[in-house]
């Protein structure tokens, strides 16, 4: 765009201890203090500082934030927006003002000089090649989540729908989403049926709740799958206590302690994750480097992600343990 | 039947029901041009009830309401102002947070499209306020003013009406001896210029001055009309009560026994600089007397606790105490029948006997558990020992007439066998049948070794009850009179800070 | 009084049969468990801020307390490897000495208990989340924690207060329903046959009239905010064993609106003075009903809220409609 | 009255003075327009809601209100592809709409302010995101949307609710400050000037005497929630087009608070009858500073709502302290 000239024109100069980056998560979770690990390295690795803001309540606070970094003329900003097709014009003015990047979600409208993020579209189609793995005779599924508003969230549920209803591979730009309320989803030739998707508004008493209400409601129900972090812990509680361990199979999203718990366990089977301390180290590597004039080839950082099940859980509950010391504040 | 033209305002078998009770059963009340007339009657005989009706506050069931010889139907206060019906209510109804002009002229400002002319409002209100004797300043804030002077607002704003009724619903229980005569003098003047009034009071001595007229309502029905030349206390008294009532003020001569309280320079907030000392003994009743705003009521609360005292000591039958609230008073042995019992001396939304009980629970400890069995006790003995009229014992204080609800507040604490009783104001709003029976517990009980310490603002009454009698100006007791020495007079001039005339 | 339990009650009675109806599964044993569960979870609450709300006052903070008390005690049990017993008491201490500052400045520094009540909502949620900074965690330890060691012990409590007790072939009861009725059959009887309780609805009614009368009311309403936050510390403890995870920006937002619309819908008037132990359950338990028949029934979650505010409004007019006509018909035969 | 507006102007001040000294960026124009904008959103809520609060009533819906209006408003533009200037209009009319239920429930149907509005909050939220089908949209359609072809319109009321207009070299003056202006001297005059401002003050602090003296209480009382709820959807329509991103289910979420709280901290009482748009103005001011000054200063943001917080209950405080210092200096000197 025509405005982010002011970014790239700026004059390239080494990073030292008086440069500060900010690093604007979406919310207040366990996840980004994970990423937080990631900004923490790399603060220390490039001798600089970083500051983390977790807005607690949305757009509003999200957009107040990202305006007093402005105004305190930090030097790089590393965001994820809430609403990236709707903030355009606000994150245009911030990247007038900064160096701005985008991680986790994109809003490539924008003139934010580059991305790095998975693809939730497709992390939602490989979590539910873990549910085909998990369910191979196929049967009856249904879905978990917090809020259906965030793009993430109804990506990730897209790729799992596709997935299991064996539709063939959408564009990320140009994604066709199934209503949030539609039920019993089903497609010929799929052996699926995709029963409801229940949502908790990010209470976990209500997550839980939505648990046991489905395991009550469907007798056959194959699998239960939570697409926000603690989504499939609540599945888990819930299943425990119905005892129906043997019959109603788990997969979940992100790293919650008690997710990893039970795929150690073989209580559930596996989940998908974003390595969110990556997002971390790598936002801010990405932003020292355009500080320092070095611009990446290419706006699109496609980020991987892991498929954690029993026979790697171990391993990668280490580094996760180890991120979340590391993500405490000080 | 035709109205006869002559009648300003005329109301005819008019009822009016609450929830279980029937106020009004069919009453009829006339009112001529330039008339005084008073309603009397004894607590709870609906003159309020039928005074909202006729100034659109509240409707009535059934009945006719004619103004002028025309039949009205009244839908709110607008309505009665419009046909120039006045009404200053029996309890305040002013706002509390708002200056003077602004209260008289509540709901009628002087405006210009919605907006108010401040300056045309106060110097209009200043002229009204002077009309009662009132000379403040329009922006004082009313909350700021005792309960007297509040009154006086009242009347300036149904003055300031220029209504042609103007119904005064006991106007002169807040006010002092001489509030009441300007007040007197103002509804003089409104006869002379032709405006008629409705004057409510259980003052006899004052219907009998005023009233041109007066009718007697008993139980929601009429019970007679009295004219100009048999108005006397009597006969007042036996429509009322439906008999004659015998000797009014029954004191007989005690000998007092020990000191109960010794009050010895105490000192309460509202008149830091003033200490006030006082002694009563065992079987003795004393008064209090003096001008409203005296600092009467605060002397009681500064002894029983609500509002601690800043300084000076007291003694309770020899023992040293200060209370901090009045639980602890309560303890060492007082009972405050307060002014306000709406407020102060009773739990309107529960029951009699939940009010009769309330003291005596935190005494009879049953390890925290109630005792119905003795609840019902108590409510029952209260009931029998003051005559509260009730249907039974679970009939919410709400319901009860002004007489009932103090003998509640009476019995409640006759149940606690203090050591000393206070009592402020004990009769005000209360009918002369109430009021004798009163009168009689109270004489009952200091002739049973209780002490008595009352504060009245009824000089007849001081004189009628108490053996002795401190009286107050400005927050110092400015005398002291024994039963020999008391007169209307000694206790005027030292209420109003004059010396003792020799 | 009485009149007010029934309307709840039919309320209850109608949501139920109508879900039953509509699904049948609705009524079996395991779905019957967890109504039973959650509606324990949240009466305890609901039965904390009625007691307040008698005295005319009202507790804004109570979900936060919730969330403050999960989040401190899984960080003694699994952080700080506490005795989780210590643990136990430490955290409803904490929540006892919540209700007495709430109680100090609402009765000694006169500070309205909304405006104070509002500021703890604030100050504890910003606690919970500085204490732990922000990471979520489980009372339960694992492999590794400070805690792990207490596991047996822990596990003991995790029973207590969020295991169940098998009643019969295929019924479970859950815990919490035991400390419901232990709270409740407590509350009903300080509330109906102590004197104190005489005196909380004393003073709700008329503050003046209750201290002129001999009560000290300061002492009384500090009791109510005690016993209102202990409850939500109560509350706390239950949510984060049967949660196995506290999210210290989350757990209990918005619990407060819960147990005040419970306390309302159960008959206590917000100005003070009425409402029984009995009728604020029976709503507690109605709120979680609606909740169930929602997913029961299949209705869109996005309309959970409203169908809830619509069912609240309709069952307070209601009874307002039956309180006017019985009092019309007391009228009409007098 | 004046003595309120002191004391939180005092803080206002000490605020500022303090942020400016740990960060001289806090001066700079960039952040002055900001914190003048936001306080001028936030501001506008709170005058609505302390015409509410002096009436002696309460209003928790607004933040719901907000969320509803700016949802709504976006959804006409952006997906009907509605006259903008009619969907300004509709969306008024809705929270006008909304004002009028609030007022008929709670004066005719005689339900308590508190359960209307928490009922309401709870179903306007839900509306909401059933509309949209839980869609975070924004008023400004994007290429293709069906609201596309009004473009210059909506880009013109873009500017009215959320533009710039610059004073001088580096000073841009946000809208809304316009907005807050115009709102905040017609309270004023309003409720100082006018007869129905007089009725208003009176009626919160006796409502029998007021209905006594002729007037109409209940006409007022609407009138009151009518203004909350319209201004509530003036700040929400100012919303949407500040943050071009409308969220179902979390725009205006707890705004209620923050409104609730800048009322009483800017010297209204809860229980009716008090409070200047002075006071409140300048609260809401002060609620804005504490979060530009976390920010500014550095501040841990978990420690946000608890700073928060503590300075609403100091405030509130230290506003009883200086009235009692009053009292008693008046004392003493009569
Ligand atoms: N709003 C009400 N609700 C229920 N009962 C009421 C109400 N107002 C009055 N009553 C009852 O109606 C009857 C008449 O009351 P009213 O106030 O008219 O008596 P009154 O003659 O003015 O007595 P007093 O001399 O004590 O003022 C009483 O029994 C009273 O308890
Ligand atoms: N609420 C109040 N606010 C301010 N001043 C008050 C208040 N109540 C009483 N006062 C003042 O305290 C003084 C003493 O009042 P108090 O009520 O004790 O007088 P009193 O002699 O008992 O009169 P009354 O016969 O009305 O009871 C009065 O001068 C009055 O102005
Ligand atoms: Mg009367
Ligand atoms: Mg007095």
């Amino acid at each position: 765009g025509e405005s982010g000239k002011n970014q790239t024109e700026r004059e390239a100069k080494a990073v030292d201890s008086s440069t500060t980056f900010a690093y604007v998560t979406n919310g207040v979770d366990p996840f980004w203090d994970l990423c937080a690990a990631g900004v923490r390295i790399a603060e220390e690795e490039f001798g600089i500082k970083c500051e983390i803001l977790m807005p607690p309540k949305g757009v509003v606070d999200q957009k107040r934030m990202m305006e007093t970094l402005i105004a305190r003329g930090v030097d790089g900003i590393a965001v994820s927006p809430i609403d990236a097709e709707n903030q355009t014009p606000f994150l245009n003015e911030v990247a007038e003002n900064s160096i701005l990047i985008t991680n986790d979600a994109d809003a490539p409208k924008s003139n934010r000089l580059v991305y790095i993020g998975a693809n939730n579209y497709k992390a939602g189609r490989a979590l539910g090649k873990l549910v085909m793995e998990a369910v191979p005779e196929g049967g009856e599924i249904m879905l978990f989540v917090g809020r259906l508003e965030q793009l993430n969230a109804r990506e990730r549920r897209q790729g799992v729908i596709d997935e299991l209803m064996g539709k063939p591979e959408q564009d990320l730009s140009s994604l066709e989403f199934v209503a949030v309320d539609s039920k019993n989803i089903s497609a010929e030739g799929s052996k699926y049926v995709i029963l409801d998707t229940r949502t908790d508004n990010f209470d976990k008493a209500k997550a839980k709740s939505n648990a046991e209400d489905a395991i009550t409601k469907y007798k056959d129900l194959k699998c239960m799958v939570g697409l926000f972090a603690y989504n499939s812990p609540s599945c888990i509680d819930a299943i425990k206590e119905a005892d129906k361990l043997s019959t109603i199979k788990i997969c979940g999203f992100d790293e919650q302690d008690a997710l990893l718990q039970a795929i150690q366990d073989g209580h559930a089977y596996g989940t998908i994750s974003q390595l969110p301390w990556e997002y971390g180290y790598e936002s801010i590597k990405m932003l020292k480097n355009i500080y320092e004039g070095n611009m990446p080839e290419s706006k699109f950082v496609e980020k991987s992600f892991a498929s954690v099940k029993q026979d790697n859980v171990a391993e990668f509950w280490a580094k996760k343990k180890e991120m979340a010391e590391l993500g405490k504040s000080k | 039947m035709p109205t006869s033209e002559s009648f300003l305002l005329e109301a005819k078998g008019l009822t009016k029901s609450f929830p279980g009770v029937l106020a009004l059963k069919g009453v009829s009340l006339s009112l001529g041009k330039g008339e005084v007339l008073a309603l009397i009657g004894e607590n709870g005989a609906g003159k309020s009830t039928l005074m909202k009706i006729l100034a659109g506050v509240q409707p009535s069931d059934s009945g006719e309401y004619f103004i002028d010889g025309k039949l009205v139907s009244l839908q709110n206060v607008r309505d009665a102002l419009s046909y120039g019906v006045a009404l200053i209510h029996q309890e305040l109804n002013l706002a509390s947070n708002l200056d003077l002009a602004a209260n008289i002229f509540l709901g009628r400002e002087i405006n210009n499209r919605g907006f108010i002319n401040e300056d045309a409002l106060r110097s209009e209100a200043q002229k009204h306020l002077k009309r009662v004797g009132l000379d403040l300043p329009t922006d004082t804030i009313t909350g700021n003013l005792p309960i007297g002077k509040q009154q006086l607002v009242e009347i300036a704003k149904a003055l300031s009406c220029n209504a042609r009724v103007l119904i005064m619903d006991e106007p002169t229980s807040s006010l002092s001896q001489k509030e009441t005569e300007t007040l007197f003098e103002v509804v003089k003047g409104l006869r002379t210029d032709g405006i008629s009034v409705i004057y409510i009071s259980h003052r006899l001595g004052e219907v009998k001055e005023l009233a041109d007229r007066v009718t007697v309502f008993r139980d929601g029905e009429n019970a007679g009309d009295l004219a100009k030349e048999d108005i006397n206390h009597d006969s007042m008294v036996r429509l009322m009560v439906g008999r004659d009532l015998s000797e009014f003020y029954d004191r007989k001569s005690h000998d007092p026994g020990d000191i109960v309280l010794n009050v010895k320079g105490i000192i309460s907030p509202t008149y830091p600089a003033a200490a006030v000392s006082m002694k009563v003994r065992a079987g003795e009743v004393v008064g209090v007397a003096g001008l409203v705003g005296a600092g009467r009521t605060e002397l009681l609360q500064t002894i029983f606790g609500v509002t601690p005292a800043l300084g000076g000591s007291m003694q309770i039958s020899g023992v040293a105490f200060c209370p901090q609230n009045p639980k602890a008073a309560i303890e060492a042995g007082i009972a405050l029948a307060p002014e306000d019992r709406k407020l102060h001396g009773l739990i309107l939304p529960m029951s009699v006997r939940d009010n009769a009980s309330l003291p005596s629970l935190g005494r009879d400890q049953n390890k925290g558990m109630l005792n119905f069995g003795k609840e019902e006790e108590i409510a029952n003995k209260a009931v029998e020992q003051m005559k509260i009229k009730t249907p039974n014992l679970e009939q919410f204080a709400r319901f009860l007439s002004g007489g009932n609800q103090q003998k509640i507040v009476l019995g409640k604490w006759l149940a606690m066998n203090p050591k000393l009783l206070i009592l402020d104001e004990p009769t005000r709003g209360i009918d002369v049948g109430a009021k004798r029976e009163i009168y009689r517990l109270m004489e009952k009980i200091a002739g049973e070794g209780m002490a008595i310490l009352f504060v009245s603002s009824e000089m007849e009454e001081v004189l009628g009850m108490a053996d002795r009698t401190y009286v107050m100006h400005e927050g110092q007791i400015s005398g002291e009179l024994t039963r020999d020495q008391m007169s209307e007079e000694s206790i005027m001039q030292l209420a109003t800070g004059g010396p003792l005339a020799a | 009084m009485k009149k007010n339990v029934l309307g709840i009650t039919v309320l209850l009675v109608a949501i139920f049969v109508i879900t039953a109806i509509i699904n049948p599964k609705f009524l079996n044993a395991y779905n019957m468990q967890n109504l039973l569960k959650w509606s324990s979870l949240y009466g305890v609450m609901s039965i904390g801020v009625a007691f307040v709300i008698i005295t005319g006052g009202i507790d804004l903070s109570i979900g936060s307390v919730v969330g403050l008390v999960a989040v401190v005690l899984a960080f003694f049990t699994k952080i700080q490897g506490l005795d989780p017993w210590t643990a136990i008491g430490l955290t409803l201490l904490m929540s006892v000495a919540i209700g007495l500052i709430h109680g100090l400045l609402i009765t000694k520094a006169k500070v309205q208990p909304f405006v104070v009540t509002l500021c703890g909502l604030l100050i504890y949620r910003s606690l919970g989340r500085w204490l732990t900074d922000n990471q979520s965690l489980g009372p339960v330890p694992l492999e590794g924690d400070e805690g792990y060691k207490n596991l047996d012990q822990i596990q003991g409590l995790d029973f207590i207060f969020s295991g169940k007790i098998a009643l019969g072939d295929s019924f479970n009861l859950p815990t919490p329903v035991l400390f419901l009725l232990v709270i409740a059959i407590a509350a009903g009887i300080f509330l109906r046959r102590t004197i104190w309780g005489r005196y909380l609805y004393a003073l709700g009614n008329n503050e003046d009239g209750a201290r002129y009368s001999g009560i000290n009311t300061d002492a009384m309403k500090i009791t109510a905010y005690v016993i209102c936050s202990m409850l939500a510390g109560i509350a706390g403890i239950l949510f984060a064993f049967e949660l196995d995870s506290v999210q210290p920006a989350q757990t209990g937002e918005f619990y407060e609106l819960y147990a005040i619309a419970a306390a309302v819908l159960g008959g206590c008037s917000l100005r003070g003075g009425e409402g029984s132990i009995l009728g604020v359950v029976i709503a507690a338990a109605v709120i979680r009903l609606i909740y169930n028949s929602i997913n029961m029934v299949g209705i869109s979650t996005h309309l959970e809220f409203g169908i809830l505010g619509m069912v609240i409004l309709l069952g307070v007019l209601g009874d307002e409609m039956i309180k006017k006509a019985v009092t019309r018909r007391q009228l009409s035969k007098s």
